[in-house]
């Protein structure tokens, strides 16, 4: 039931949402990433996702596998590509018996998915391109 | 050996660089020989990780024969 | 843009997420809570939410207002009359600048929502009928 | 004055009941007058805070002229 993948078409948030629901969870909570306009004084065009694609999905499942060995159900999708503004770019949901585990569990995966899965960012600002995580 | 490249070294410098490795190496010794070819981007190499058949390395010794897969890991920004 | 209301008829998820995607919010949190079939030993059949309506949705509007002032936006939908097991009987979302206070501000509105807002379930479970939230 | 009852009060008592109030009174009031007439749900009432026009109300003083609505609140759950 679990999915966990890297993808280049628009993703499927409905869809993703529905997978998550069972009779046997009562709480659900899903994390959307999209693409923001403004960061601060900030304008952005849109965001260009590339990946490594084979390490990035097996990261990804050592974050869902640490969720779903404790019950729960899980969903990682991440879209790579070009992407406009407001488009989707991750969707992240944990599906639990109760609610506290479910939001913790989601915020953990987002979280840790920023610090650890090998997927970058090249933001076409107005002002300028920006790669995300880089210091400068 | 082809070490794979990704987000702003894939743009500048190329998907893969040809580098020669020794018997036994650590992560920094990739990074180093890449500086050297592309000073120009000692400030990411310098904020990368290096990956060793889709696995972050730290300061481990590596074997090279070992290694299918070398890539170098600039900060990662999904999400 | 802000949805906030007591519904009976089935709740609408996928059309309510869309409601929360705005190109100004980089960040979308939404709990959506569903009849369980299991709680420990007890078997639920299904459950009838009753309301004071007016009541209600002046309480979920207090807690939206505190969100939507933070500059965000804010979707609750509760669901009332006879649920199946499986049903989404209240759906929560927060649209933000940042995923931190989306997450943050989601969770308070469904935990306060649990305390204040006068809806109540009556739990038909194979054993016998359980009023919600009552100490026997 | 009519006093709406939600929830198992509504299902056992009916959705409303009627009680005489005095010009001023305290919720408390309220719920012992129910309790009077309806002894066996003494437990539930002990549970239960009294709204009045649609806000919760604790130990303040009741004006009767104030009141449009009132109604007794059982412990809440939804969700």
């Amino acid at each position: 039931m679990s999915i966990v993948k890297i993808v280049e078409e628009p993703i499927d948030v409905a869809g993703l949402t529905e997978s998550l629901m069972h009779d046997e969870y009562g709480g659900i909570d899903t994390f959307i990433g999209t693409i923001r306009q403004f960061t601060d004084e900030v304008e952005t065009e849109k965001i260009e996702y590339t990946t490594y694609k084979k390490m990035a999905e097996k990261e990804m499942h050592k974050l869902a596998d640490i969720v779903l060995a404790k019950g729960m159900d899980v969903v990682m999708v991440h879209r790579v590509g070009e992407l406009a503004l407001g488009e989707v770019a991750v969707f992240i949901g944990v599906a639990a018996p109760h609610r506290a585990e479910a939001f913790e569990n989601c915020q953990m995966l987002i979280d840790t998915l920023k610090k650890t899965v090998p997927i970058w960012k090249k933001e076409y600002d107005k002002d300028k391109i920006r790669w995300g995580g880089l210091g400068e | 050996m082809k070490v794979k490249l990704f987000s702003v070294l894939a743009e500048k410098i190329g998907p893969t660089i040809d580098l020669n490795l020794p018997d036994q190496f650590v992560a920094q010794d990739v990074l180093d020989q890449i500086k050297e070819l592309h000073p120009d981007y000692a400030n990411v190499l310098d904020q990368s990780l290096v990956a060793v058949n889709e696995e972050y390395t730290n300061d481990e010794s590596i074997k090279l024969e070992s290694v299918d897969e070398i890539a170098i890991i600039p900060p990662v920004s999904g999400g």
